[in-house]
C-alpha cells in the first residue's frame, strides 16, 4: 500500500497543486514540495527493509486475464532511483520555484513536474512489465508537456515533438519487446521474468524481444543513432533539463538495461549491441560536447556520453561492471543535475547560455563559479570527487573485459579517448565561462541568484565531495543494496577505495586529464578543423527533420493519390472490387458446368420481345444519356419493358407498383431539369470512357454469369410455407401482399419509415435553397394559362382515380393492389392536379400538412404492430375474422388491412411533400434571396 | 333541396362513378352497390374543391346519340386514316386548319376538340387563348372550307345544344 | 361462333394498333405522325378489349371492367395529342407544311 | 429463354454502371435507375420465372411463383424510389450550391 | 424472456420522430425534450437489454408471431445487445452536444436523428438478412439528411459522394440477397448458415461469389480498401454532432461483417467455412497503414479525425480477421473504444474550431482558443486514447490486439502495421496539439465560450477512455464472453431455431 | 381458331411494340419521342389484354388500367416540360 502511495501521492500531485494555486504561486511550490517530502518520507520508512535485503511487493489485479496487474516492487535498484527522483526533485523543485519567471504559470509547471514524478517512480517501482512500460510512455508524455512549456518558442515546441517522437516511439519497441518477453515467459511478473534468463535466451523469440526491447532503452536514454533529441530537448526550462534530462528521465533508459540485466544479459547479441552502442555514444557524443557555444548543448551531449558510458557497462554484461554502472548513474546525477541547475543560474543572471559571450563570471559570481567547477570537475573525472570513482571503476572493467580477444585493446583505448573529450569540454565550460576575459555584450550585469536558488546546487555539490572522499562510507551500503537489486543476486567482490594503487585505470585517467588539457589548448585550431569537416549543422536533427518531412509528404502523395475527390474514380473502385471478389469466388470450386440441362423456362416470343425491348431500350438511354430528356423517354421505355416482364412472369403486384413508381420517378427527373443542364459535353475523354466500359462491361457479364446460374441451379426454398399459410394464417389470397403486410411486415414498416425519412430529409435538403431554372429555349416559354383541355379533363380524373386507388387499396389483400400502389395512385392523381394547374390553385384547394399525414400514417402502422401488445402477442402480430352483415353479405375485417392503410396514408404524404416541395421551388412560391445580402449563390 | 345539393353535388358524376365501381369489381352484388354508393357520393363531395362549376346536360337523349355518332365515325374514320397511312406518302394533303369556335363553355370546348381529335383524319391542336378559334390539323384536307363546315354543322352543334351553350 | 367473334376483333384490333405504329413510323412529319397513335392505335385497343369482354363474359361471369380502361382511353387519348402538338408547335418542329403562326411565341 | 434473360438483365447492369461513371448528376442518376430495375429484375428471378403461374391463391392453382423475391422486390422498389428521388433533390442542391452538375462540385475538370 | 423490451430500441426513436413533426410547430423546446428524454429513455433499455445479454442466452423476439426462418426475428445476444447500447451513448452526447445550438442549422435534425437510431439499433437486432437490408436503407437515408443538415457546397459535394457511393452499395447489397437466397431459398441468417454447412457442391460457387460481395457491401459502409475515400470528406463535412454520431456508422459495416462472416459463413460452415479470413486481415492492416498516412497528411483537425475512424476500422477488421476468440474479444473492446474517442472527438474539434474564429479547425497558425486549458487538457486525453498510448481505453486495446496476434503466423506485420501506425499517429497528434495549443498568433480570442451542455457531452465521451481502462478486466471479460458466443455459431442457430430440425421446405414452379 | 388469332394477334402487336421502340430511338425530335412512348404504353396495354385472353386470367387488368393512367401522366408532364420548363408552377 506504501508503495502504491508513493506513486500516486505526486499523480494526484498534479491535481491538488493548482487547487494549491488558489493561494498564491507559492502555494504550488509548497504544495509540490510538501508532496514530494511526504513521499520522500514514505520511501525511507520503506528503506531499512530494502537494505536488509527484502523486495517488497504488492500487487493488484487490473487486467488479469492478459497479465495485467497494477503491481509494485521495491527492491535496491528501485529505491535507488526512487531516491534519486524524490530527492532530486525536491530540489529541482525549490530550485524551480526560483528560477521560474512570473509570467511563467507555477500551477502548470509544478503539474507538470509532480506528474512527470508520478511518472517516473512508476516506472522504477513497477513490478509489472506492462505496467512498467505504461509509466515509461507516461515519462515521454509529461515530458511533451514540459519541454513544451515555453510555448511560443519554436524550438520548444519542435523539441518536445521531437522528444516524444522518439522517445515515444521508442515505447512502442519496447511495447512489442516486452509483450514478447511475457509470450516467452508467460508472465509480465519481474519477478517471474528475472528468473527466467534461461528459458529466454534459450527462445527463438530471445533475439527479436531483445531488439525491440534495447530500441526503447536507447531510445529513452539517447543512444547513438537516437541520441538526437536530447540536445533539442534543451529548450526546456533549466529545472526540467536538470531533473528529466540528467537525472531521471534519461536514465529510464539505463534502468531498464539495469532492470533486465539479470533476464537478458551474458549473451553475444546483448553484448554486440549494448556494447557497441555504449561505445559509439560514449565517444562521439563526448567529441560534439567539445564543439558546443550552448552550455546546455554542453551538458546535453555531455549527458549523452555519460549514459552511454553507463549503456557500455551494462553491456559488458559482468557482474562488477554492472555495480560500476550504477556507481556511475548515482554519481552523474549527482554532479549533472547540479551543473544544469548552475548553468541555469548563469543564464537566469547573465541572460545568455552562449559561452562564446559569456567570460569572466567567476568576478561577477565568484560563488556559483566554485559549485559549478567542482560539479564540472566530477564531470571531468577529477580525484576526490565522485565522478573520478565510477570513471576509474569503469575504465578497470574495460580493461578486464575478456571478449573481444586481439580486439581487447579498442575498449580501453576509446574509453580514454573520450575520457580526453570529457577532460576538455569540462574545462572549456569552466574556462569559457568563468574566465577567459571579460563577458562580451551581455543583456544584464551577472550576479549571484537569490539565496534559495543556490540550496540545491550547494547540496548537491556537497554529495559530490562526500561521495568523491568517503565512498564507502556514504554511498557504500545504498550502492550494495542498489547492485543487488540489478544483479538479482549475491554481489561481486568491489572495493570503493579512492586509491586502488597505481594500476592501468590510473594510467588511463591521467592520460584523460593530460590529453584534455592538450586538447582544450589546442581547441582554436581543433575548432577551426571541425568547423573545415562539418560545414553546416551538424546532421542528426537534419536527419530527422527530413525523416518526418519525408514521412509527411510521402503520406501527402500518397493520400491525395487515393483520396483524390473524384467520384468516378471511388465508383469505379467499388466496381472492380465487386468485380474481383466475383472472379475470385467464381474460380473456386472446380470447374464450371456450363450445361443447359437446367433450363426450365419456355421459349416465348412475347417474352423475347419484351427483353429485346428491354436491351434496344437500355442502349438507347445509355446512347441518349447526354441529351437528358430524350433519355428520360428511353428510361420509360425501360420501366415499361421491366413492368411488362413482371407481368409476364406472373407478379401483377410488381408490375403495378413498378409502373407507379417510374412515372413519380419521371416526374421527378423533370422537375430537376428544370433547374439542371439539360445537354452535356462529354467530358471524359475516350481512355476513361473505354475503361467505364470495360468496368460496365465486366460487372454487366458478371451479373449475366450470375443470373444465368441461378436461373439453372434446382431450388428449394421455405415459400411453401406463406403458400400453405397465407389464406389460414394471414387471411389473404394475395400471398405477396400477405407477406407484405404480415409474414414480413417489419420489412415493410421499414419501407415506408425509409419514405418518410426521404420525405423528410428532402424538405430539410430543400431549405434555403435559391436557384434560377433554366432559361428558356429558343422560343421562350408557352404562356403561363394552362391548356385548356388539360385544365379540363383533369377535374374528373381526380375522383376517378381515387377510386381505383380505393379499389386497389381495398382488395390488396386478395387480389394485386395494397396500400402502397393505392397510395402512389393518390399521389398521382393530386400530382396532375398540380401540373394541370399549379401549386398555387392545388394547394388552396388541399389545405392538408403533408407532414401530419406521414405522421398519422406511420403511427397507423406501428398502432396495428403495438396492439398486438395487449394480447400479448408479439408486434405486428396480425389477426382476421369474416363477418356477415345483411345486405352486404360476408367480408373479411382484417388487422393487416389497418396496417396497409398505414401505408397508404404514409405514401401519399410522401409523394406529396417530394413533389410540391420540388415543384414549390420555383414559381410564385419559390424562395426569394433576401434583398439586403444581395448573395445568392 | 341545399341539403341535397350540399350533399349531392355532382349527382350524374356520382351516378358514373358508381357506374364505375360496380365495372372495376365486376360485381353487381348487393355489398358492393352500397359500397360503390358511399364511395360515389363521398368522392365528389370531398374533391368538391377542385370543382369549378356544376355539369349541366340539358339534353341526356341528344348526347346518347351523339355518343353514338361520335363512335360510327371514329370506326370509319380509322379505315381511313389506315389507307392513308399505308398508301403512298403523295397522297397525303396535311394542312393546319384555323376553326372558328362559336361556344365560349370550357367543358363544351373540350368535348369538341376531343371529339375532333379522335374523328377522321383531324387532331385538334390548339385553342386560341380567347378561346375563338380551334387550331386544327388535317391529314388529308382537300377543302378546308369544307371541313370547317363539316365540324360546325356534324358535331359543333349537337354539342351546343346538349350543354346548352 | 363467339370464338370467331373474339378473333375477328382480335385481329382486327391488332390490325389497327399495328397501323397507327406504321404511320408513328412511317409519316413524314411529327404532325402527321400524330395522327397514327391517336386514332388508330385507341380503336385497336378498343376492338381488342371488346374482344376481352366477350371472351371473359363467355366463360362465366360477365366482364366489362374492360370498358373502364376504354372509357379512360377516349378520355385523354385527345388531351395527350393536344398536348403533344401544343408542345410541337411551340417548338417549332418542322413541318410538310408551313406551320400557322404561333400566337404564343409572340413575347 | 434463360440466356436471353440474363443477357438482358446483365446488360441492364452495365448500361447502369456506365451511367454511374459518368461525371454528371443526371447521367448518375439515370444510371441509378437502371441499376436498380435490373437489380429488382435479378432479385425476382432468385425465386426462379414462371410465365401463367397463380399470382393468387385458388384451389385449382398448380403452379405459383414463389412470392417471397416478389416481396423483396417491391420493398427494394419502394425503397429504391425514396433514395432516388432524395439523389435527385441532393443532385438539385449540389447544382445549386456548387454552380454545376459535376458529381465533385468542379466544372469543366 | 424479454417480452417486449427487445423492440423498444427501434420503435422508442420513431415513436419520438413522429411525435416531433406532429409537434413541429410547437417550438424548439418541445422538440429537444422530446428528443432529449427518448435518447435517455433508449439509454435506459439498451441498459437493460445488454443486461438480460449477460445471460448468455439468446433472446428471440419473432415478429408477426411468425417463427423463424419463416417470419422476420429480432435476436439479442452480446454482440447486438453491446452494439445497441454503444449507439445509445454515442448518440446521447450527440444530441446533447448538437443541442447547445447546431440542431438549429437546418430542418428536422430530431426526427432524422432518431430514425438514425431506429436503423442503427433495427441492423444490430435483427436476425434476417433482407431485414438487415431494410434498416441499413433506413440508417442510410437518415445519415444523409443528417449528412446534409446545415447545407453549403462542401456538405453537398460530399453528400452526394456519400449517397452514390451507399446507393451503388445497396444494389451490390441486392444482388448479393437474390444470390444467395436463390441458391438456398431462405433469408433467416440462423437457417442460412444451417443451409451454407448443408450447401450442395454445385452451389458452392454462387454461395461463395454472394458472401464476397456482401464483403463488398459491408466493406463500404466499414470503409474498408478500396472503398474508403469517401470517408474523409463525408465526415469532416459533417456537422459536428452528425460526425460524432456517424462514428458507430462505420462500426455497423464491421457489425454485419463479425455477424455474417461468423456466423453464416463462420467455423462451422463446412467448406465455406471462414470465408472471409483471406481478406480481412490484410485489407485491415493496409486500410490501417493507409489511414495513417492519411492521419499524418491532414491540415485539418476534423479530416485528421475522419482518417483515424479509417485506422481505426482498419485496426479492428485486422483484428476481426485474425479470427480467434483472443482477437475478436480484443476487437470489440476496441470497437466500443474507438467509436465514444472518435466521437469525442468530433465534438470536441467543433469546441475548439469554433473559439479559433476564421482558422477553424485548421491545423495553421491561429488565435489562442478562449479556454485554452480546459480544450488543451481535453484534446491531449483524447490524443492518448485515440493514439492509443497509455494508460487509457486505447491503450488497453491495442495491448489486447497485440497479444491476440502474439502467436499467429502473420504477428509480424500485424505488429508492426499496428505499432508502425501508432507512431505515425503519435507524431501526427502531437504537431497537431502543438498547432492549435502551442503556436499561437497574437491576434485577439474569439471570446466564444463552449457551453455547459456541449462540453458535458464532450467529457462524458472522453471519460468512457479512463472509465474503459479502469474497468478494463470486465469490459474486456465481456467481449471476452461475445467472442466466444460468436465462435460458437450453433448456440446462435439453436437459440432461433430451436433445437436443429429441418425447417418446412416444399418446391417451387420453377425447378423440374 | 382463336388460338391461332390470338398469336397472330400478339404477333402484330409485338411487331408495333418494336416500331414504337425504333422510333423512341431515332426521334428525331423530343415531341416524336414522347409520341411514341406514349403509343407505346396503349399497345402494351393490348399486350396485356392479349396475354390475359391468352392466359384466361384476369390479373392482367389493374396493370393495363395503371398503364393506361400513368401513361397519360407522363405524356402529360413531358408535355408540359416542354411547354413552360416548370411542370408544377
Ligand atoms: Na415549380
Ligand atoms: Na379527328
Amino acid at each position: 500500500m506504501t508503495l502504491l502511495l508513493i506513486v500516486l501521492i505526486p499523480l494526484l500531485g498534479a491535481l491538488l497543486v493548482p487547487v494549491a494555486a488558489a493561494r498564491g504561486r507559492m502555494g504550488a511550490a509548497w504544495m509540490a514540495g510538501a508532496l514530494t517530502a511526504t513521499a520522500l518520507g514514505l520511501l525511507l520508512s520503506l528503506a531499512p527493509q530494502v537494505f536488509a535485503g527484502e523486495i517488497l511487493v504488492s500487487s493488484w489485479a487490473w487486467m488479469a486475464d492478459i497479465g495485467l496487474y497494477f503491481s509494485f516492487r521495491l527492491d535496491g535498484l528501485g529505491l535507488l532511483f526512487a531516491l534519486l527522483i524524490l530527492g532530486i526533485g525536491l530540489l529541482v523543485i525549490l530550485y524551480a520555484t526560483y528560477y521560474l519567471s512570473p509570467k511563467d504559470s507555477m500551477p502548470k509547471f509544478f503539474a507538470y513536474m509532480m506528474l512527470f514524478m508520478g511518472a517516473m517512480l512508476g516506472v522504477v517501482l513497477s513490478e509489472n512489465l506492462i505496467l512498467l512500460l505504461i509509466f515509461w510512455e507516461l515519462t515521454s508524455l509529461t515530458s511533451f508537456l514540459l519541454v513544451s512549456f515555453w510555448r511560443h518558442r519554436s524550438d520548444a515546441r519542435q523539441g518536445a515533438r521531437m522528444a516524444l517522437a522518439v522517445t515515444g516511439g521508442g515505447g512502442l519497441c519496447l511495447l512489442a519487446g516486452i509483450l514478447l518477453l511475457g509470450e516467452i515467459v508467460g508472465s509480465y511478473e519481474l519477478s517471474v521474468v528475472l528468473a527466467s534468463a534461461e528459458l529466454i535466451q534459450n527462445h527463438d523469440l530471445y533475439a527479436p524481444a531483445l531488439v525491440l526491447i534495447l530500441l526503447g532503452a536507447f531510445t529513452k536514454s539517447a543512444q547513438f543513432p537516437f541520441h538526437f533529441w536530447l540536445p533539442h530537448a534543451m529548450a526546456a526550462p533549466t529545472p526540467v533539463s536538470a531533473y528529466l534530462h540528467s537525472a531521471t528521465m534519461v536514465k529510464a533508459g539505463v534502468f531498464l538495461l539495469a532492470r533486465m540485466h539479470p533476464a537478458l544479459s551474458g549473451g553475444d547479441l546483448w553484448f554486440y549491441l549494448v556494447t557497441a552502442a555504449g561505445l559509439v555514444t560514449l565517444v562521439f557524443a563526448a567529441y560534439v560536447a567539445l564543439f558546443r557555444h550552448d552550455i546546455k548543448g554542453l551538458l546535453a551531449y555531455s549527458t549523452i556520453s555519460h549514459l552511454g558510458l553507463i549503456t557500455l557497462l551494462f553491456g559488458f554484461g559482468t557482474p562488477l561492471a554492472a555495480v560500476a554502472g550504477v556507481f556511475h548513474i548515482i554519481n552523474h546525477a549527482i554532479f549533472k543535475a547540479s551543473l544544469f541547475m548552475a548553468a541555469g543560474i548563469i543564464d537566469h543572471e547573465a541572460g545568455t547560455r552562449d559561452m562564446r559571450r559569456l567570460s569572466g563570471l567567476f568576478k561577477y559570481m565568484p560563488y556559483t563559479a566554485v559549485l559549478a567547477m567542482v560539479a564540472a570537475a566530477a564531470m571531468a573525472g577529477v580525484p576526490l570527487l565522485n565522478g573520478f570513482l565510477s570513471k576509474e571503476m569503469f575504465f578497470v572493467e574495460t580493461l578486464a573485459l575478456q571478449r573481444l580477444d586481439e580486439w581487447a585493446w579498442l575498449i580501453p583505448a576509446l574509453a580514454t579517448l573520450a575520457g580526453v573529450f570529457a577532460v576538455a569540454y569540462s574545462l572549456r565550460f569552466i574556462h569559457d565561462v568563468f574566465f577567459n576575459g571579460e563577458p562580451k555584450n551581455l543583456p544584464k550585469v551577472p550576479h549571484e541568484p537569490p539565496r534559495w536558488m543556490k540550496i540545491p546546487v550547494e547540496v548537491l555539490v556537497t554529495l559530490c565531495l562526500l561521495v568523491g572522499v568517503f565512498p564507502a562510507f556514504t554511498v557504500g551500503p545504498l550502492l550494495a543494496t542498489a547492485a543487488g537489486g540489478v544483479l538479482q543476486a549475491p554481489l561481486p567482490e568491489y572495493s570503493l577505495a579512492i586509491w586502488h594503487g597505481f594500476n592501468e585505470a590510473i594510467v588511463m585517467s591521467l592520460v584523460a586529464l593530460v590529453g584534455g588539457v592538450l586538447f582544450y589548448l589546442l581547441r582554436h585550431r581543433l575548432f577551426a578543423l571541425h568547423a573545415r569537416l562539418s560545414p553546416g549543422e551538424f546532421g542528426a536533427k537534419q536527419v530527422f527533420d527530413g525523416l518526418i518531412r519525408g514521412l509527411l509528404n510521402t503520406s501527402r502523395c500518397i493520400t491525395h493519390l487515393l483520396e483524390n475527390g473524384s467520384l468516378q474514380r471511388y465508383m469505379a473502385l467499388l466496381v472492380g472490387a465487386a468485380i474481383t471478389v466475383g472472379i475470385y469466388a467464381a474460380a473456386q470450386h472446380g470447374a464450371v458446368n456450363f450445361s443447359m440441362s437446367g433450363t426450365s423456362i419456355p421459349i416465348n416470343g412475347v417474352a423475347i420481345a419484351i427483353l429485346v425491348g428491354l436491351i434496344l431500350a437500355g442502349l438507347g438511354t445509355v446512347i441518349l444519356h447526354r441529351h437528358r430528356l430524350p433519355a428520360l423517354v428511353m428510361l420509360g421505355v425501360v420501366g415499361l419493358c421491366v413492368s411488362l416482364l413482371f407481368v409476364y412472369f406472373s407478379a401483377p403486384d410488381l408490375a403495378l407498383t413498378q409502373l407507379s413508381v417510374e412515372v413519380v420517378t419521371i416526374i421527378l427527373l423533370l422537375l430537376a431539369l428544370h433547374f439542371m443542364p439539360q445537354e452535356a459535353k462529354a467530358d471524359s475523354g475516350s481512355g476513361r470512357r473505354w475503361r467505364d466500359a470495360l468496368l460496365a462491361g465486366g460487372a454487366g457479364i458478371g451479373v449475366a454469369g450470375l443470373t444465368w446460374a441461378v436461373l439453372t441451379s434446382p431450388f428449394e426454398t421455405l415459400s411453401g410455407f406463406y403458400l400453405e399459410q397465407s389464406v389460414p394464417g394471414g387471411g389473404g389470397t394475395n400471398v405477396v401482399n400477405v407477406i407484405l403486410v404480415d409474414f414480413r411486415g417489419f420489412d415493410t414498416f421499414g419501407e415506408i419509415t425509409v419514405l418518410a425519412i426521404a420525405a423528410i430529409g428532402i424538405h430539410a435538403l430543400l431549405q434555403n435553397l435559391l436557384i434560377k431554372p433554366n432559361e428558356p429555349g429558343r422560343y421562350g416559354w408557352a404562356p403561363a394559362k394552362p391548356p385548356l383541355l388539360l385544365e379540363v379533363i383533369s377535374r374528373p380524373l381526380l375522383p376517378l382515380a381515387l377510386m381505383v386507388a380505393v379499389y386497389l387499396m381495398l382488395r390488396g389483400h386478395n387480389e394485386p393492389g395494397g396500400g402502397f400502389i393505392a397510395g402512389l395512385v393518390v399521389g398521382i392523381a393530386l400530382v396532375m392536379q398540380y401540373l394541370a394547374s399549379g401549386v398555387e390553385w392545388t394547394q388552396a384547394r388541399l389545405r392538408v400538412d403533408y407532414f401530419k399525414v406521414i405522421a398519422v400514417g406511420l403511427i397507423l402502422s406501428l398502432l396495428t404492430g403495438v396492439a398486438s401488445w395487449i394480447w400479448g402477442y408479439p408486434f405486428m402480430t396480425t389477426t382476421f375474422t369474416y363477418l356477415y352483415w345483411p345486405v352486404v353479405g360476408k367480408f373479411e375485417v382484417a388487422s393487416a388491412m389497418v396496417f396497409d392503410l398505414g401505408v397508404f396514408l404514409t405514401v401519399v404524404g410522401i409523394t406529396m411533400v417530394i413533389l410540391a416541395e420540388l415543384g414549390k421551388l420555383s414559381g410564385p412560391l419559390a424562395p426569394r434571396p433576401v434583398q439586403n445580402k444581395g448573395e445568392s449563390r | 333541396m341545399s341539403i341535397v345539393k350540399r350533399l349531392l353535388p355532382h349527382p350524374i358524376f356520382s351516378l358514373v362513378l358508381l357506374m364505375v365501381w360496380l365495372l372495376l369489381n365486376n360485381t353487381l352484388s348487393a355489398g358492393h352497390i352500397l359500397l360503390g354508393s358511399i364511395i360515389a357520393l363521398v368522392l365528389p363531395w370531398a374533391t368538391a374543391g377542385f370543382w369549378a362549376d356544376r355539369l349541366h346536360l340539358h339534353k341526356p337523349g341528344l348526347a346518347l346519340r351523339f355518343l353514338l355518332l361520335v363512335l360510327w365515325d371514329i370506326t370509319v374514320a380509322n379505315i381511313q386514316v389506315a389507307k392513308l397511312i399505308l398508301s403512298p406518302r403523295s397522297k397525303l394533303r396535311p394542312a393546319f386548319v384555323h376553326y372558328p369556335l362559336d361556344m365560349d363553355n370550357d367543358f363544351a370546348i373540350t368535348v369538341l376538340a376531343a371529339t375532333i381529335s379522335l374523328t377522321p383524319g383531324t387532331v385538334s391542336i390548339d385553342v386560341s387563348s380567347d378561346h375563338r378559334t380551334l387550331l386544327v390539323h388535317g391529314l388529308d384536307v382537300g377543302d378546308e372550307a369544307a371541313l370547317i363546315a363539316e365540324i360546325k354543322s356534324r358535331y359543333e352543334a349537337p354539342i351546343k345544344e346538349i350543354f346548352g351553350c | 361462333m363467339l370464338d370467331i367473334i373474339i378473333s375477328i376483333f382480335l385481329i382486327l384490333g391488332a390490325g389497327f394498333a399495328l397501323v397507327g405504329s406504321i404511320g408513328l413510323l412511317r409519316l413524314p412529319d411529327f404532325y402527321t405522325r400524330l395522327h397514327g397513335p391517336t386514332k388508330a392505335t385507341t380503336l385497336g385497343l378498343g376492338a381488342l378489349l371488346i374482344a376481352s369482354m366477350i371472351y371473359f363474359s363467355s366463360r362465366g361471369e360477365v366482364s366489362l371492367h374492360e370498358l373502364l380502361v376504354t372509357l379512360f382511353l377516349f378520355m385523354t387519348a385527345p388531351v395527350s395529342a393536344h398536348l403533344l402538338a401544343k408542345a410541337a408547335l411551340h417548338l417549332r418542329i418542322r413541318s410538310e407544311v408551313d406551320l400557322p403562326k404561333d400566337e404564343q411565341s409572340k413575347p | 429463354m434463360e440466356i436471353l434473360i440474363s443477357t438482358a438483365i446483365g446488360f441492364l447492369v452495365a448500361c447502369g454502371i456506365y451511367l454511374m461513371l459518368r461525371a454528371r448528376t443526371m447521367d448518375v442518376v439515370i444510371g441509378l435507375t437502371l441499376l436498380s430495375y435490373a437489380v429488382n429484375l435479378f432479385l425476382f428471378a432468385s425465386g426462379r420465372l414462371t410465365s401463367n403461374a397463380a399470382a393468387l391463391i385458388s384451389p385449382d392453382a398448380v403452379v405459383y411463383a414463389d412470392p417471397l423475391p416478389q416481396a423483396l422486390v417491391l420493398t427494394a422498389i419502394v425503397i429504391g424510389f425514396g433514395m432516388t428521388a432524395f439523389l435527385v433533390v441532393l443532385a438539385i442542391r449540389a447544382f445549386g450550391d456548387l454552380g454545376n452538375d459535376h458529381v465533385d462540385g468542379e466544372a469543366g475538370k | 424472456m424479454m417480452g417486449h423490451w427487445l423492440i423498444v430500441p427501434v420503435l422508442l426513436p420513431m415513436v419520438a420522430a413522429i411525435l416531433m413533426l406532429l409537434t413541429a410547430r410547437m417550438g424548439r423546446a418541445v422538440e429537444r425534450s422530446i428528443s432529449l428524454l427518448s435518447m435517455l429513455g433508449l439509454v435506459a433499455v439498451s441498459t437493460v437489454l445488454l443486461n438480460a445479454s449477460l445471460s448468455g442466452d439468446y433472446q428471440v423476439y419473432a415478429l408477426g408471431n411468425w417463427v423463424a426462418p419463416f417470419g422476420i426475428v429480432l435476436v439479442l445476444d452480446r454482440l447486438s445487445a453491446l452494439m445497441v447500447l454503444l449507439t445509445s451513448v454515442l448518440a446521447l452526447f450527440s444530441l446533447l452536444y448538437a443541442c447547445n445550438g447546431q440542431d438549429r442549422e437546418g430542418r428536422h435534425f430530431h426526427v432524422l436523428f432518431h430514425m438514425q437510431l431506429m436503423g442503427l439499433n433495427g441492423a444490430f437486432l435483427t436476425g434476417d438478412l433482407f431485414n438487415l437490408f431494410v434498416f441499413f436503407e433506413i440508417l442510410l437515408i437518415a445519415s444523409y439528411g443528417l449528412l446534409l443538415h446545415g447545407g453549403g457546397p462542401l456538405r453537398s459535394r460530399a453528400g452526394l459522394h456519400y449517397v452514390i457511393l451507399n446507393l451503388a452499395g445497396s444494389a451490390l447489397f441486392l444482388i448479393g440477397v437474390g444470390t444467395i437466397y436463390g441458391m438456398l431459398g431462405t433469408l433467416n441468417m440462423a437457417d442460412l448458415a444451417v443451409k451454407v454447412a448443408e450447401a450442395n457442391p454445385e452451389q458452392l460457387r454462387l454461395i461463395h461469389i454472394s458472401a464476397l460481395l456482401l464483403m463488398v457491401v459491408f466493406g463500404l459502409k466499414a470503409a474498408l480498401l478500396p472503398l474508403y475515400f469517401w470517408l474523409p470528406s463525408a465526415y469532416s463535412s459533417a456537422s459536428a454532432p452528425v460526425a460524432a454520431l456517424f462514428a458507430i456508422m462505420t462500426k455497423v459495416g464491421v457489425y454485419s461483417i463479425i455477424r455474417i462472416f461468423m456466423l453464416v459463413f463462420g467455423i462451422e460452415a463446412g467448406v465455406l467455412s471462414n470465408l472471409a479470413q483471406p481478406w480481412l486481415l490484410p485489407l485491415g492492416l493496409v486500410t490501417l497503414a493507409l489511414g495513417a498516412f492519411g492521419v499524418l497528411s491532414s491540415r485539418c483537425l476534423r479530416k485528421q479525425v475522419a482518417y483515424l475512424v479509417v485506422v481505426s476500422v482498419g485496426t479492428l477488421i485486422a483484428g476481426v480477421g485474425l479470427l480467434t476468440v483472443e482477437s475478436m474479444a480484443a476487437s470489440l473492446y476496441y470497437l466500443v473504444h474507438s467509436t465514444l474517442i472518435t466521437g469525442g472527438l468530433f465534438l470536441l474539434a467543433d469546441l475548439i474550431a469554433r473559439q479559433r474564429g476564421d482558422v477553424g479547425s485548421e491545423l495553421r497558425i491561429g488565435p489562442t482558443v478562449t479556454q485554452p486549458l480546459l480544450l488543451s487538457t481535453m484534446f491531449f486525453i483524447a490524443a492518448l486514447a485515440v493514439v492509443g498510448l497509455p494508460p487509457l481505453s486505447g491503450f488497453i486495446g491495442k495491448l489486447l490486439l497485440l497479444q491476440a496476434a502474439v502467436q499467429q503466423p502473420s504477428v509480424v506485420w500485424f505488429w508492426s502495421v499496428i505499432l508502425i501506425a501508432s507512431f505515425f499517429a503519435l507524431i501526427a497528434l502531437s504537431r497537431t496539439g502543438s498547432a492549435l495549443f502551442l503556436k499561437t498568433d497574437d491576434t485577439a480570442t474569439t471570446g466564444v465560450r463552449a457551453g455547459g451542455a456541449s462540453l458535458l457531452a464532450v467529457t462524458a465521451l472522453l471519460l468512457s477512455s479512463p472509465l474503459l481502462a479502469v474497468y478494463g478486466d470486465a469490459v474486456s471479460g465481456f467481449t471476452t464472453a461475445t467472442a466466444e458466443q460468436l465462435m460458437a455459431p450453433m448456440q446462435y442457430i439453436e437459440g432461433v431455431l430451436g433445437p436443429q430440425q429441418s425447417p418446412m421446405v416444399s418446391r417451387m414452379g420453377g425447378e423440374q | 381458331m382463336l388460338a391461332n388469332a390470338i398469336l397472330i394477334a400478339m404477333a402484330l402487336i409485338i411487331l408495333a411494340l418494336v416500331l414504337n421502340i425504333w422510333r423512341v430511338v431515332i426521334g428525331p425530335d423530343i415531341t416524336d419521342r414522347i409520341l411514341a412512348l406514349d403509343t407505346l404504353y396503349i399497345n402494351a396495354i393490348a399486350l396485356l389484354v392479349l396475354l390475359g385472353i391468352h392466359m384466361t386470367s384476369a390479373a392482367y387488368f389493374e396493370a393495363a388500367l395503371l398503364i393506361a393512367m400513368i401513361g397519360f401522366i407522363g405524356t402529360t408532364a413531358l408535355c408540359k416540360y416542354l411547354l413552360r420548363g416548370d411542370i408544377i408552377e
